[in-house]
């Protein structure tokens, strides 16, 4: 394990599987090559990772594999950079580099025993589906799960097994799925997300409300929240930054005084609302 | 306890710590002064208020090595390790006062920067007390002073012809007794700690202009305020102020390939750039002069004290002096407490 | 990652001779990206095309590189490899390990060391390069041929005959050229006129011909397809749609000047046609010379017209017209040998060129076809022919064989013995008589027409009474040779058109260092330039005779209707592209490009706070753009970029080669 | 003697607070007092109530022109003030299509040289109460003391050459045009020094000089010739410049800059008054302007023109040095 | 990497890079050309073609006319370690576009100065008009560019390795 918590680990792409019907979003499957990184890699759902494409550049991405499942870590990395551009050229068997894990995590003692709304939007269920699949690995933990997932096309969708299938198999469970837009062969409902949620109408008693996605669909989503009656401390969201170093130091994703590499990227929104409004 | 070492002896010094390790000192060059690495003495400048960057450049490089990679069809990563000890002479207090307000962010917390923490074990800081503080200098704002020696490993302070030093740690005992064997003189107590006073005491002119006095908390409920979309219109975007100021530290990480080898970077970045946070995918929160000039005042006087309780400005004056447009913190804080003393 | 290919080919020995095969492709297997690595004997060959389409089915290649010769050989025969096996064509390199290398650097380790990086360089390159398709763009269905003797005659009766229309621009007052001057034609000695003129009325008859006579190019805009072309049109002062050619102008003209179709062994008129078999058989008016342009008094011609044609108000005229293709067929200069001091060409009046010959034996011509000698009117009876006089002296500029003179010499030497019974003596280097029924011809001058050849130069020619005595040596012999001689004809190089670097120019073709114009490639793209939509027929390409003359121009006429006979042109995808997200719309590109091809536009785009605003932009015109990239340089922030050449590219093969 | 700036400031307050009020602009561009009398900075000022704080003195040296960027994609004019230098800066500006100048108003301000703050501040004349115009030299009192300052010395260097004193094509023009001579010919005798020595000792120079550099990016924010809507420096694929300060990056930064602006810098010489590292930048430029002036017989480079002298070529008369 | 000395430290002083250090064993310039597709590429083919043999220390980016050539990409050459430069294209007047190399020659009359302003010792970049017909003046260009490197010695002065 590097000394400085800059320098990356190596790490292998064992798989790779695209999301979305165009690609742009892919799954990559990594193990580090060092054991003992591996074993010494503990994160928790919602955590992140700086991904290194060396020569490129480096990307802090969530991890979308829940840690209830060991022995390697799941990247949703949606192609909008550099970065991500050569990650998506990457092949299965090529090396990256790895380091992590960053941040703060879902508030699990704050979930347990509570019914549990997630809403995502788009790629923004990369995190909530390492949270969604380590509290159904606990199933009996928690409350009743409400999966209220949407995305700009049925296409677009990502964790399609998942989100159609197997989540829905769990006791008392309901997945909800969207699309903007449906196509021929779309047979759900047809909307954007917080009006669907407002549609799915839960209950805010004894709830947690935990939302993922895009800025401008997580600014509407609160305010559909707030009709629906969940209160700042019964929502948890997630801030999105430009990140550098992912420890603090660089300086760059602050809001306010806190910094969401370290003091993010989850807050409740009572939290948030602490904060300065802008970055 | 106090020593003197004449100034010849003190060159002595320096060309014994030059030949032994790298030295870094006050240079004059082209009008400007700033810290370089001397192979003697005799190239080093000594009438000079401040140099033109500060020890940062030494500490914490505008650019460094952090790794190795090879990538040619597997992938190997090999760690790089900063370099040999040295020594920095000539720190004025107001630079030393930095060092521990950078230290906070970096050697602190979970994650501690290595690099940094490295060269600050193999620095040895030789603080040299300020004779004649620059009209731009305000140390005294944040509590400094002329003779401020917090931070040095070894502080002196001119005194006539001769210096008045004091070890401030082991490794500034061990200059002075090492390299500084008989070239320094015990010191008449009184006398010196009568010299201490006098530079403690020397007045800053610029320092009474700007009270920095509760500054943070005014700025708790500022952030929406008008002010930062006035002040801001006239800032350049350059990194000026950010490159000269000691305490700034925010950096990027690049990385240089050619073929299948390459290197990663640490570089200082600037949170005045437009590009500092804007994202890959072209959105960028900070997207105006606006919030990119707010950010860096709001650090410097209330998000970093609200997380490590000191401001992170030490009253160097470089901004004031170098800021292209005189949009510097000096100005921001008597702005602030003006529009809110109107308020 | 790419999954990029490198296939090595060893050119026969030409490549693997001095470069080791083995150890570029396990250079090469080490590079970035390369996926796989295979060398072939021949890679053009079709197994070896063949070996690359199935690597890049079986290895899931995504790019292809392919070392062998230069890409200005096989880049497109390597295109469509790739392309055939469904890989945009645009994926592949080419490491020129040949011409600038194996070829040059006999040293193997050095020649080696070089060819990896050249193989690098492509690898570098190859991983840039990104999917290109090809635009279509219209025809206009119309060719222009400059110059109207046999090959731009030959070129425009086969456009023609193809269905397309074609216009010949002419510089002089008739189409023939130099073939109307001559007399026979070697080897098989019919008559130039008799063969020639059936084809001049050809010309002139078929409906899609339009000849401009007296005219000649001005500017040349456009790009294959779309050529937009200024005809200055000379004033003629003949109203050719009323002249009936009746000849009574020039009868009447009282100012006789020496007759440029003559070369100057007879005379015209102001008014003239410049030979009677001229098409069109109109005559125009050599201001020059023409007495009422000098003194604004006469107008002879004009009193005794009997269509009233002639005008002496008219102006040159320029007309634009639209081309989809042209053919340069402008042909060659008889260079003057007047630098050669020692055949005292100039000097004796007896010392004439091969084509002042063929105008003293044409039966149509100054002498009615007597080989009268200038000096005196008498009939020669030794006659001394002097071969590569100019041609293969580098001294004189002229470094290359002018190809026709051992034949034309032959012809004369028969002539004379046939006509009037001379003795030829030709002074020769070598004899060469490559061509069918040439070297028969040559036996037929020296066997039955007891031409003597005399291998060596001629050193001087001096006057001695009414005789020219040529002092020469006979290399074979190696005795000096004395002849005494009643004619000598010097058989003068060929030379480039006058004005052929200008016309050049205008065209945006290239020429070489003879100014004669360059073919896109010496064997396999002979009648191409390396301007898409021009072509190239005859003896402005270079020395030739009438048969390859007329075989060019039909090559030539073959490109042009195959290109004029397609309902869309495929361009060329390496252009300029601009990134309108940082062109900042400055246009400096603008004055840069030599196609208009830039101009200026609005974009609308959200800024930040959700405001929509509009920013000038540069945009090119993809079909006018014909990819050279000057533009890209003043492009301060890199916004404009070159497809296939990109600054990235570039900056790639400079890392490559320099690591 | 002709009038000093600071008889023109009560005219501009007028001028900016009748346009401020009447809407004819929406904020206006000027300059402020700075950390002392001789370090005036800009001020963009948007309401009425501000316009007090606009000052004009003799120090006012800011090319403001740059500014004009921020305001492109926004509704109405603003307003600048500008010296004959700062009026070829904007020039430049509308050349490059990136400032309309149609949303402009052009306060002109005619000007016989800018006194060079930095040198005067040294004199210890303390804070200036008034400058005359004494013809040769300006006159400075200050609270501490006066001296009479010869403009040949006190001036900045290019007003000594200045051969635009007055503002062309101004909307409102302070005061009148003054005289529109040179006080001095071009003067590229630096250059030619430099050109003279040997190769590694200019090579040396060189390096001290860029190895001082902190890609602070204050040149090219300054300089009115730099106004690319993504500056190359900043893009990162393809990097043409590394972030890094190793001496090579350095020097290929400044070498792009320098070429980027060839045959379009307006001589302002703002990049180098800005260069916190005191870097002589305009001896990159100068050297340029002086090849273009000799190369291209084009005798005035810093004017800009519609098109600039690499946009353009002559067959012939250009030098042929390359057969 | 190549052959090369270490690059300085990248905190603090730039070291003296024209500090003549001797040349190491074995050293060969190494050189980038830029050649426009039409005449001088075509003129290097000729070379070829014609077994006009000249040094190894040139390796061709061939683009589409002089006039694409960035001087950028020169000093870029420069910096990863050529020790010269050719830039060359079609003699004036018979640029296949018409015009691309008379902007070649504006920029780099202009640029070849400049280069040689910043320190650079002038022998190492090398403009040519070379034809394609010129195979040999091409390998002529090549030998004397090489010859002058090779006195010249190591190119440092805008080297920088990793």
């Amino acid at each position: 394990m590097p000394e400085n918590p800059l320098v990356p680990s190596v790490a292998t792409i064992d798989r790779i599987t695209p999301e979305t019907a165009a690609s742009d979003v892919k799954t990559f499957q990594v193990t580090f090559d060092d054991p003992a990184v591996m074993e010494r890699f503990n994160y928790m759902s919602g955590q992140c990772a700086m991904l290194s494409m060396f020569g490129v550049g480096e990307s802090m991405i969530s991890i979308t594999s829940s840690p209830t499942r060991r022995g390697f870590l799941e990247f949703s990395v949606k192609r909008t950079g550099r970065v991500t551009d050569v990650l998506h050229e990457a092949v299965e068997g090529q090396k990256i580099g790895v380091r992590g894990p960053y941040g703060n995590h879902f508030p699990l003692e704050m979930l347990k025993g509570k019914n549990l709304v997630f809403i995502g939007g788009g790629i923004g269920l990369a995190p909530l589906r390492s949270l969604i699949n380590n509290v159904l690995d606990n199933r009996k933990e928690y409350g009743r799960i409400d999966v209220v997932y949407g995305a700009r096309s049925p296409g677009d969708l990502c964790f399609k097994y998942e989100v159609l299938e197997n989540w829905t198999k769990y006791e008392n469970a309901q997945v909800h799925v969207t699309v903007d837009r449906g196509d021929e062969t779309w047979t759900g409902p047809v909307g954007f997300v917080p009006a669907f949620l407002e549609q799915v109408n839960p209950s805010p008693r004894d709830a947690v409300a935990v939302t993922c996605g895009p800025p401008i669909m997580i600014k509407l989503v609160l305010q559909s929240l707030a009709k629906l009656g969940f209160t700042d401390d019964q929502i948890v969201t997630t801030l999105e930054m430009k990140m550098q170093c992912g420890v603090g130091k660089c300086g760059r994703c602050n809001v306010g005084d806190k910094y969401v590499c370290i003091d993010g990227p989850v807050f409740t929104l009572s939290q948030l609302k602490q904060l300065p409004p802008e970055f | 306890m106090l020593l003197t070492i004449t100034a010849d002896n003190l060159k002595s010094l320096l060309d014994k710590l030059a030949r032994d390790s790298l030295l870094v000192a006050p240079v004059l060059e082209d009008g400007v002064t700033r810290l370089k690495p001397v192979k003697a003495a005799s190239e080093i400048a000594l009438d000079y208020s401040n140099t033109a960057t500060s020890i940062k450049d030494f500490l914490f490089p505008q650019s460094e090595d952090l790794l190795r990679f090879v990538t040619d069809g597997t992938l190997s990563i090999e760690e790089i390790k900063p370099e040999r000890a040295q020594v920095a002479f000539g720190i004025r207090p107001c630079d030393l006062a930095s060092v521990a307000l950078m230290d906070k962010v970096l050697t602190t917390g979970e994650y501690a920067d290595t690099h940094y923490q490295a060269r600050r074990k193999n620095t040895v800081l030789i603080g040299l007390a300020c004779e004649s503080p620059a009209d731009t200098c305000f140390c005294t704002s944040y509590g400094y002073n002329p003779g401020h020696s917090a931070g040095a490993d070894v502080m002196l302070y001119k005194d006539g012809d001769q210096y008045l030093a004091e070890a401030l740690s082991d490794k500034g005992r061990e200059v002075v007794g090492g390299p500084g064997e008989g070239l320094f003189k015990p010191a008449d107590e009184a006398a010196g700690q009568a010299v201490k006073k006098a530079y403690a005491e020397k007045e800053v002119p610029f320092g009474k202009e700007v009270d920095v006095e509760g500054i943070d908390q005014l700025l708790d409920n500022f952030f929406d305020d008008q002010y930062w979309d006035d002040v801001s219109k006239k800032c350049l975007g350059c990194g000026t102020c950010t490159y000269v100021c000691p305490t700034c530290h925010c950096f990027l990480l690049t990385d240089e390939a050619r073929g299948g080898e390459g290197l990663r970077f640490r570089c200082w970045d600037s949170c005045m750039f437009a590009n500092y946070t804007k994202m890959a995918g072209g959105h960028n929160p900070r997207p105006s002069k606006k919030e990119r000039v707010r950010q860096r005042f709001m650090h410097k006087l209330n998000y970093y004290p609200h997380r490590y309780h000191s401001y992170l400005c030490t009253g160097c004056g470089r901004c004031v002096a170098m800021c292209p447009v005189g949009l510097h913190i000096a100005g921001v804080i008597k702005d602030v407490k003006g529009v809110k003393a109107h308020a | 990652m790419r999954r990029v290919g490198v296939f090595v080919c060893w050119c026969g020995s030409n490549i693997a001779g001095t470069v080791d095969i083995e150890q570029v492709k396990a250079a090469a297997a080490k590079m970035p990206n390369v996926a796989y690595v295979e060398d072939n004997k021949y890679t053009c060959s079709e197994p070896g095309q063949a070996a690359i389409q199935k690597a890049i089915k079986e290895q899931k290649l995504d790019r292809v590189v392919v070392a062998a010769c230069s890409p200005r050989m096989h880049e497109n025969t390597f295109r469509r490899t790739v392309g055939g096996a469904g890989l945009n064509p645009y994926l592949l390199e080419i490491a020129n390990i040949r011409e600038h290398c194996s070829w040059v650097h006999p040293d193997k380790v050095a020649g080696t060391r070089k060819a990896v990086d050249l193989v690098r360089r492509a690898v570098y390159k190859v991983a840039k390069n990104v999917p290109l398709q090809r635009a279509s763009i219209d025809v206009t269905k119309r060719a222009l041929i400059i110059g109207g003797g046999i090959a731009g005659i030959q070129a425009a009766l086969d456009i023609a005959d193809a269905g397309q229309p074609v216009v010949v621009v002419e510089k002089t007052p008739s189409i023939g050229g130099h073939m109307a001057q001559l007399d026979k034609t070697f080897p098989t000695l019919d008559c130039s006129a008799c063969i020639l003129t059936p084809k001049m009325v050809d010309a002139a008859q078929n409906q899609n011909i339009t000849l401009m006579t007296w005219s000649e190019v001005e500017k040349v805009d456009g790009y294959i397809g779309n050529f937009t072309v200024t005809i200055r049109k000379k004033a003629r002062h003949v109203d050719t749609t009323k002249c009936t050619g009746c000849g009574i102008c020039w009868s009447k003209c009282p100012a006789k000047v020496s007759s440029e179709f003559d070369l100057g062994i007879g005379k015209r008129k102001a008014i003239y046609v410049p030979f009677p078999q001229a098409i069109p058989n109109k005559p125009v008016i050599d201001e020059k010379n023409c007495i009422f342009f000098k003194t604004g008094k006469c107008k002879a011609c004009q009193m005794f017209c009997p269509t009233g044609s002639i005008s002496f108000d008219q102006k040159d005229e320029l007309v634009e017209e639209k081309f989809g293709a042209i053919i340069v067929a402008t042909g060659y200069e008889q260079w003057d040998p007047s630098p050669y001091g020692e055949y005292g060409y100039g000097r004796y009046k007896d010392v004439i060129t091969g084509l002042e010959f063929e105008r003293l034996v044409n039966a149509s011509g100054p002498t009615e076809g007597k080989i009268k000698r200038p000096s005196d009117g008498k009939l020669p009876k030794d006659v001394v022919i002097i071969q590569c006089v100019g041609s293969r002296d580098e001294a004189k500029g002229i470094p290359y064989c002018s190809k026709t003179c051992c034949m034309y010499s032959a012809k004369h030497a028969i002539l004379l013995e046939e006509k009037i019974h001379a003795h030829s003596y030709v002074f020769y280097m070598d004899v060469r008589t490559p061509g069918k029924g040439y070297e028969e011809f040559y036996k037929r001058a020296t066997e039955e027409h007891h031409a003597t050849y005399i291998r060596g130069r001629v050193s001087r020619v001096y006057q001695k009474g009414d005789k020219l005595v040529c002092l020469g040596e006979d290399t074979l012999l190696g005795k000096k040779v004395e002849v005494e001689a009643d004619l000598v004809i010097l058989a003068s190089a060929m030379v480039h058109q006058n004005g052929a670097s200008k016309l050049a120019q205008t065209l945006g073709i290239s020429y070489d260092q003879n100014e004669f114009y360059t073919e896109a490639h010496a064997k396999l793209r002979p009648v191409e330039t390396n301007t898409a939509g021009i072509f190239l027929a005859g003896a402005c390409q270079g020395p030739k005779d009438i048969p390859e003359t007329v075989a060019q121009a039909g090559a030539a006429a073959s490109k042009v209707i195959s290109l004029l006979s397609k309902p869309k042109l495929e361009t060329e995808p390496l252009v300029a592209q601009v990134n309108e997200a940082i062109c900042s719309g400055c246009l400096w590109c603008k004055p840069i490009c030599p196609y208009k091809a830039i101009d200026g536009k609005v974009v609308k785009e959200r800024i930040a706070g959700g405001k929509t605003i509009e920013r000038p932009v540069a945009a090119v015109n993809a079909s006018l753009c014909q990819g050279c990239g000057a533009c890209t340089v003043a492009c301060r922030t890199g916004a404009m970029n070159v497809l296939g050449f990109t600054n990235e590219h570039i900056l790639a093969e400079v890392d490559a080669l320099c690591l | 003697m002709s009038a000093t700036f600071t008889d023109h400031q009560a005219a501009l307050r007028d001028e900016v607070k009748k346009l401020l009020t009447d809407g004819s602009i929406k904020g206006f561009i000027g300059y402020a007092r700075g950390r002392d009398s001789y370090h005036p900075v800009p001020a963009i000022v948007t309401r009425p109530d501000q316009v007090d704080g606009l000052i004009l003195d003799q120090f006012s040296i800011f090319g403001l022109t740059k500014y004009l960027l921020d305001y492109i994609f926004e509704d109405g004019k603003m307003g600048i003030v500008v010296k004959g230098c700062d009026a070829l800066g904007l020039g430049r500006l509308i050349n490059d299509h990136r400032v309309d100048r149609n949303k402009v108003h052009v306060v002109g301000l005619p000007c016989a040289g800018v006194l060079n703050g930095e040198k005067v501040a040294k004199l210890g004349l303390g804070k200036v109460q008034r400058v005359t115009d004494k013809g040769s030299a300006f006159l400075v009192e200050g609270d501490k003391g006066s001296k009479e300052l010869p403009k040949t010395e006190y001036l900045w260097d290019k007003c000594l050459w200045c051969e635009n004193h007055n503002p062309a094509g101004a909307d409102t023009l302070l005061g009148s045009e003054v005289e529109n001579v040179a006080m001095k010919p071009r003067d590229f005798s630096d250059i030619t020094a430099l050109e003279k020595m040997p190769s590694a000792e200019r090579a040396a120079f060189w390096t001290r000089q860029f190895s001082r550099c902190i890609r602070c990016y204050a040149c090219r924010n300054v300089c009115p010739a730099c106004n690319c809507r993504e500056c190359v420096f900043d893009i990162a694929d393809p990097r043409w410049v590394g972030n890094t300060v190793k001496l090579s990056e350095q020097q290929m930064f400044h070498f792009t800059r320098a070429f980027h602006v060839a045959g379009r810098c307006v001589d302002c010489g703002e990049c180098e008054r800005v260069c916190p590292m005191e870097i002589p930048l305009m001896k990159l430029q100068r050297k340029l302007q002086k090849d273009v002036i000799e190369l291209f017989g084009n005798p005035k480079p810093f004017v800009p023109s519609e098109v600039e002298v690499l946009g353009q070529f002559r067959v012939t008369e250009d030098p042929e040095e390359f057969m | 990497m190549s052959v090369n000395e270490k690059a300085a430290p990248a905190a603090g002083p730039a070291t003296n890079p024209t500090t003549a250090t001797p040349a190491p064993e074995g050293w060969e310039p190494k050189i980038i050309g830029f050649a426009c597709n039409w005449c001088t590429y075509a003129g290097a083919d000729l070379a070829g073609t014609s077994r006009i043999q000249y040094p190894p220390n040139i390796r061709v980016i061939r683009v589409p006319c002089s006039g694409r050539i960035n001087p950028q990409f020169v000093v870029r050459a420069f910096q990863r370690g050529a020790d010269g430069v050719l830039v060359a294209g079609c003699h004036p007047g018979d640029c296949h576009y018409s015009t691309g190399n008379y902007f070649a020659r504006r920029r780099y009359l202009l640029a070849k100065r400049f280069i040689e302003y910043l320190g650079v010792e002038p022998e190492r970049l090398q403009v040519r008009w070379i034809s394609g017909s010129e195979g040999q003046k091409f390998a002529d260009t090549v030998r004397e560019l090489t010859e002058k490197l090779r006195a010249l010695g190591p190119q440092r002065r805008l080297r920088e390795t990793l």
